[in-house]
């Protein structure tokens, strides 16, 4: 049960980390990033394929995860950023397919649809399953401490004003005099680096990734702990990967309780436990669990339809 | 009774922020009112609150006898009071016709010939008929908002200045063709920056400040005032 | 409005996060008291409930659970209740981990069966050879048994390369000389073109290949080009869904030659689904489904269907050979059914096809041979089995009919 | 023969084509009015392949029945599931609306799996052969795909262009406030828009399932694709789902001629990347960035 608990809070360590990299681009510079899973598949291959095939120590694997999937931010955001935000959203969603189509393909470089198994873990043959499992655990804490301090700094810092600024109204920003293609080529980047932090957490805690963990519901997963936590919020990130894979979890155990249906019914009514959380999260608290701060204007004022 | 009364009103656009903190406002039938003020005073406010587009927090809107506020703005508009935004005020992707046809969409008698009149009244739409808004001139697409306004024969009509951004000569036109309007029998509440111009034409004004209405009177009486003459008439 | 509830929401929050989380426990900590000791054997079935391999996974669960209602009527295995827990692995492989963790640590089943997508039993293959929990599995990859697993997988997919030369003999026997092989990216797909190739080089026959995209709604420049190499016999190498898109795609192309599909495709739904005109003399190959010992009828009452699939046919030897090898230990745990499931599944003993029968022999000191529905479950040392391609139906009129 | 071929592949492409167009005018013509991208389009689509097949294969319903069916069915859950949803969330930006419809999307297809589960089912309509004229091959079906597709394009074109009712959704797509203060209830032409642009979801994911399955994952086949086809043609121009639809079709198919078909996703990318490069808004899309 303890090891249940703890392999659960790993998850949502990893979560959190995605999630604070999806609040760098969504959540303060408002860029409609839905390419999470890709970029968080380029972290872990990358990762995964230096580790084991050039035998690099894990910490070097993850750098480099980091710098990869930041790279391919980069390169994603030229070809998109200048995109209207609903077209992007849908670009950046094909990017995250085209990336599990090439790591499905690829078998010289990905290993194809098998996958890469026994990707190493921080001391993981010295130690128990369970030993393991804590030490992991104080890893993941440690990168997600990391990655919120970086992202606090980014929030408070002049920078991260100019990152919500063009959230708000980016036409106001351009005409202040700041280049926000600039500025939102490096929110991409830090946040894709973020993202691939997480995936090269995931692929050395697991010790296994295939193409087919890198689906876009995992992108919507983060989606949703983002909203319910509070977008634009580190905190809220984090407080939403709580309480995202409580939900999860949880409703396995709720659900086994119930009886007379049949066992796809069960999971279908999981399934749409966690829709139904994200729509009444959104109607219902939509600044999240954890608002960003609270907004006088800037979001009613430019509102000027009437009333439904 | 006056064709339009506004008692106490206060509103704004969000909970906290009251744009107008109480207002009387009132305007007798066949009058043109002129409502001025220095930007951020309430007088665009004021306009929506009465077409509909913001729901009072307090106070009463009362037409013909009736307190419209917080109706919705297709109500309003059923009872025969239009307004005329001042920015998006056509639908710029339709052809004028289709923009009047619109217009006519309250409008339960024969829309067809309804909608002849009002381009054969304006002859400048007529020519352009075809045409998407969008391709109009300043001055155009302002004749065309109005039109597509008063295509339903209302008895109020609500002016958000009209005249803003265009030329002083189109300006001039512009406000002729309100004054006209006006002589058909239609009661106008005018918004205006340029004053002096709007004074021309109107028969009574009001001055908007920080949300409340401060000085009220005749189009000659706020002409003379030495005070308005050094604020708004620049001597 | 907005500022004013800001305290509100802080209070709200924290109530709705003590409340999930208590919640939570309260679900949790009832179970966790018969988990061990004398109360029910936990096992656990981990099948695709959702996502691509969802049409499967519900009867596959229900096979096991059905199992488990009748070992449980006659009286369960060694003195103890059997109590089924299953999780959906939403044919991904970071679910399937969750759940599997949830399996594993909290309902501490002794064995997980059912396991579907190759990539999922790739991914929970550690917890479980870490945790000493037996795992039972479908998946076509062969990679999956050359893991360091300890001895705890248990592959009842026979090879699929294997597969894959004995479906290409069939096809050279039946005359053809033009060999197709169609089907998605999976990790049997290349290794099966290339056995195939081999086979069919060596009797002086050609094969022409196409690895499509998974999920897409025509097939027809697919079809085409394949169709270019006019084909004698076509071999799908994908699942159901997709198969459906490709036969009807054959057939407005005017294809007139044979095709061939393993019997979890061109099964009874795939028959019903797919009007009989495209499917008329479709082969279906079967690996080892045996009925001789009442295995396969037990599934049709159980399931209430005429023609199980194998995955179907498979999950329910999961279920027999997890029990009677914990019911030959005498103990239930994975490592019981890792160390007796050979004592059971293969030998000389009395044939049986269902636990409770085999429990009875074995009490009364008898040996036993396992023979399901699925075929003899026989296991080699890393725990491939051993059966292979044994029988072919044709379909006439929608109907599968036996052929050889 | 490699000239058949190259034929043959753009006439795959059109035919492959017109499944998309149904549902990407059902999208483009959602976007037209309430300015957001629908996800659940996919969901829709799915809904109308499920409610035809309860009308063809429970009811026994003849086929144009059947199709009547699913148009009304996903339309009308459509509205529902917009007033119930959605609706409360507009004006929180476009994109909080978007990543809602993915919600939705997901709460509708498991609506659907309680209700039906993960079967496979077909719908009891024979299958034809392809007529052959001079070595090209065209499915019976298919015309009658791309018929149906352009007599609704052009139906919907009329409508937009010659009924008060199409003139008042183009009024309140172009300026929601100022419909409302002329007299247009935008309440109801986002109803009406939401009610047609998701019943021609439905219908086209009929279309989809007679030459696939129904099942709850029917819409996804062609999510990918229909928002493609949409951005392609620009977002809220119908002539432009259409245009957008036939375009990537085509490139799919033909992309087929060169690489292989593992890839056919990236090339409906490749497309967009090269569209949007040349003309941001799409072929037909008015408003630029």
């Amino acid at each position: 049960m303890v090891n249940y608990l703890i392999a659960m809070l790993v998850t949502v360590g990893i979560y959190a980390v995605l999630a604070l990299g999806l609040n760098v681009t969504w959540g303060m510079a408002g860029i409609a990033n839905l390419g999470l899973a890709g970029f968080m598949a380029v972290g872990a291959y990358t990762t995964a394929l230096v580790t084991k095939t050039f035998g690099f120590s894990i910490a070097a694997g993850m750098c480099l995860a980091v710098f990869a999937s930041a790279a391919l931010g980069i390169l994603v955001s030229v070809g998109t950023l200048r995109l209207r935000g609903d077209y992007l959203a849908i670009v950046t969603l094909g990017f995250a397919e085209i990336v599990r189509l090439i790591a499905s393909n690829e078998t010289w470089l990905t290993n194809g649809t098998d996958g890469i198994a026994g990707i190493s873990g921080p001391w993981r043959g010295q130690l128990s399953p369970v030993q393991f499992n804590w030490v992991y655990l104080g890893v993941t804490a440690a990168l997600l401490a990391v990655s919120l301090l970086v992202c606090q700094l980014l929030a408070r810092a002049p920078y991260g004003r100019v990152l919500r600024a063009i959230r708000d109204d980016e036409t106001l920003v351009s005409v202040a005099g700041k280049s926000t293609f600039r500025f939102k080529l490096q929110a991409m980047a830090i946040g894709a680096g973020i993202m691939g932090l997480g995936g090269a957490m995931y692929a050395h805690y697991i010790s296994y990734i295939s193409p087919d963990v890198f689906r876009s519901l995992i992108s919507l997963y983060i989606f949703l702990a983002l909203t319910v936590g509070g977008t634009g919020n580190n905190y809220g990130a984090l407080f939403g990967s709580l309480v995202l894979i409580a939900l999860l979890e949880g409703s396995r155990f709720v659900f086994a309780t119930v009886p007379a249906i049949n066992a796809v019914q069960l999971a279908a009514a999981r399934e749409m436990l966690i829709g139904l959380g994200l729509l009444l999260v959104l109607r219902f608290a939509p600044e999240g669990l954890i608002p960003e701060r609270p907004k006088i204007f800037t979001r009613a004022a430019t509102d000027i339809t009437p009333r439904n | 009774m006056s064709i339009l009364a506004v008692e106490g009103l206060i509103a704004g656009y969000t909970a906290s922020d009251m744009v107008l903190k109480g207002v009387d406002f009132r305007v007798e039938e066949g009058e043109i009112v002129g409502v001025f003020g220095p930007n951020g005073a309430g007088k665009s406010t004021l306009l929506k609150a009465i077409a509909g587009l913001i729901k009072p927090r307090q106070g009463s809107i009362r037409t013909g006898g009736e307190d419209i506020g917080g109706r919705h703005p297709t109500e309003i508009a059923k009872r025969g009071v239009v307004f005329v935004p001042q920015e998006a005020n056509v639908f710029n992707a339709m052809s004028v016709e289709e923009n009047l046809e619109i217009g006519a969409f309250l409008h339960s008698g024969d829309r067809s010939r309804i909608i002849g009149k009002m381009l054969s009244r304006f002859p400048e739409l007529q020519a352009k008929r075809k045409a998407k808004a969008r391709s109009l001139s300043g001055g155009q697409r302002q004749v065309l908002a109005m039109a597509m306004a008063l295509i339903v024969e209302p008895h109020l009509m609500l002016l958000d200045e009209p005249s803003a951004g265009l030329s002083p000569i189109a300006s001039e036109r512009l406000l002729d063709v309100v004054h006209e309007i006006n002589r058909h029998g239609v009661t106008v509440v005018l918004v205006e920056q340029n004053v002096r111009a709007a004074l021309r034409i109107a028969t009574r004004g009001y001055i908007f400040v920080d949300g409340r209405n401060s000085v009220e009177g005749s189009a000659h009486e706020l002409a003379s005032d030495p005070d308005v003459r050094r604020k708004f008439l620049g001597h | 409005m907005l500022v004013s509830s800001s305290s509100r929401l802080i209070s709200r929050r924290h109530l709705l996060g003590a409340s999930v989380l208590g919640g939570l426990s309260v679900a949790i900590l009832p179970r966790m008291a018969f988990a061990e000791g004398n109360g029910p054997i936990p096992i656990g079935t981990l099948t695709p409930l959702t996502g691509a391999g969802a049409n499967y996974g519900g009867r596959m669960r229900d096979a096991v659970a059905g199992v488990v209602a009748a070992v449980n009527e006659q009286g369960g295995i060694i003195g103890r209740q059997i109590k089924l827990i299953s999780e959906d692995d939403q044919t991904n492989p970071e679910a399937g981990v969750r759940a599997a963790r949830k399996l594993i640590d909290v309902d501490r089943v002794a064995a997980i069966m059912g396991v579907w997508a190759s990539a999922v039993t790739t991914a929970v293959a550690p917890l479980c050879w870490e945790s000493g929990t037996a795992l039972f599995c479908t998946s076509g990859a062969d990679s999956i048994t050359r893991l360091p697993h300890k001895g705890f997988i248990f592959r009842t997919e026979p090879g699929s390369e294997l597969q894959a030369e004995q479906v290409t003999v069939f096809m050279l026997g039946e005359g053809a000389r033009r060999l197709a092989y169609m089907g998605p990216q999976t990790p049997f797909t290349e290794p099966s073109i290339q056995r195939m190739t081999k086979v069919a080089t060596a009797a002086g026959a050609e094969v022409a290949s196409i690895i499509y995209e998974s999920e897409k709604a025509s097939y027809r420049s697919e079809v085409d080009k394949i169709l270019a190499s006019k084909p004698e016999f076509i071999f799908f190498g994908g699942y159901a869904p997709d198969t459906v898109v490709l036969v009807k795609d054959l057939y407005k192309a005017g294809y007139e030659g044979r095709v061939v599909g393993p019997s979890y495709v061109i099964d009874a739904e795939f028959l019903k689904t797919v009007p009989n005109e495209a499917t008329e003399g479709a082969y279906v190959y079967y690996t080892a489904t045996s009925n001789e010992t009442g295995a396969v009828d037990r599934i049709k009452s159980i399931l209430k269907i005429d023609q199980p699939d194998a995955y179907t046919c498979q999950t329910y030897d999961h279920a027999n050979l997890a029990l009677l090898a914990m019911a030959a230990a005498k103990e239930a745990s994975g490592t019981a059914i890792r160390d007796n499931l050979r004592k059971i599944s293969q030998g000389d003993g009395e044939k049986v096809g269902f636990a409770s029968d085999g429990a009875r022999l074995l009490e009364e000191g008898k040996k036993i041979n396992y023979e399901g529905a699925s075929g003899p479950c026989d296991f080699n040392e890393i725990g491939d089995v051993t059966s292979t391609v044994t029988s072919f139906n044709v379909v006439k009129g929608g109907e599968l009919l036996p052929y050889k | 023969m490699a000239g058949l071929e190259i034929v043959q592949s753009l006439i795959n492409g059109v035919v492959y084509g017109t499944l998309l167009t149904l549902p990407a005018m059902g999208l483009t013509i959602i976007y037209a009015v309430l300015r957001f991208p629908s996800f659940a389009v996919a969901a829709h689509a799915t809904v109308g392949a499920f409610a035809g097949y309860v009308a063809n294969a429970v009811f026994g319903m003849p086929l144009l029945l059947a199709f009547a069916a699913g148009f009304l069915v996903s339309g009308l859950v459509g509205v529902l599931s917009d007033e119930a949803a959605l609706k409360p969330l507009r004006g929180r930006g476009p994109l909080t609306v978007a990543i809602a419809s993915i919600a939705l999307t997901i709460v509708l297809e498991n609506v659907l799996r309680f209700a039906f589960g993960n079967e496979l089912r077909g719908y009891d309509v024979p299958l034809q052969r392809d007529w052959m004229i001079s070595g090209i091959r065209i499915g019976p079906q298919q015309v009658v795909n791309l018929v149906v597709s352009v007599v609704l394009m052009l139906a919907i074109f009329a409508f937009f262009k010659f009924t008060r009712a199409g003139k008042a959704m183009r009024a309140v797509a172009d300026n929601p406030m100022l419909a409302s203060i002329r007299g247009v209830d935008p309440n109801m032409v986002r109803r009406f828009a939401n009610f047609f642009g998701m019943a021609l979801a439905g219908l086209g994911g009929m279309l989809i399932a007679l030459d696939t399955s129904v099942n709850p994952l029917v819409g996804f086949r062609i999510m990918l694709p229909i928002f493609a086809a949409a951005i392609v043609g620009g977002m809220g121009s119908v002539p432009g789902a259409v245009v957008g639809g036939l375009t990537i079709g085509i490139a799919e198919q033909m992309s087929l001629l060169v690489i292989p078909p593992i890839y056919r996703t990236a090339v409906s990318f490749g497309v967009i990347m090269i569209v949007l490069t040349i003309r941001p808004a799409g072929f037909f899309g008015e408003r630029g960035n």
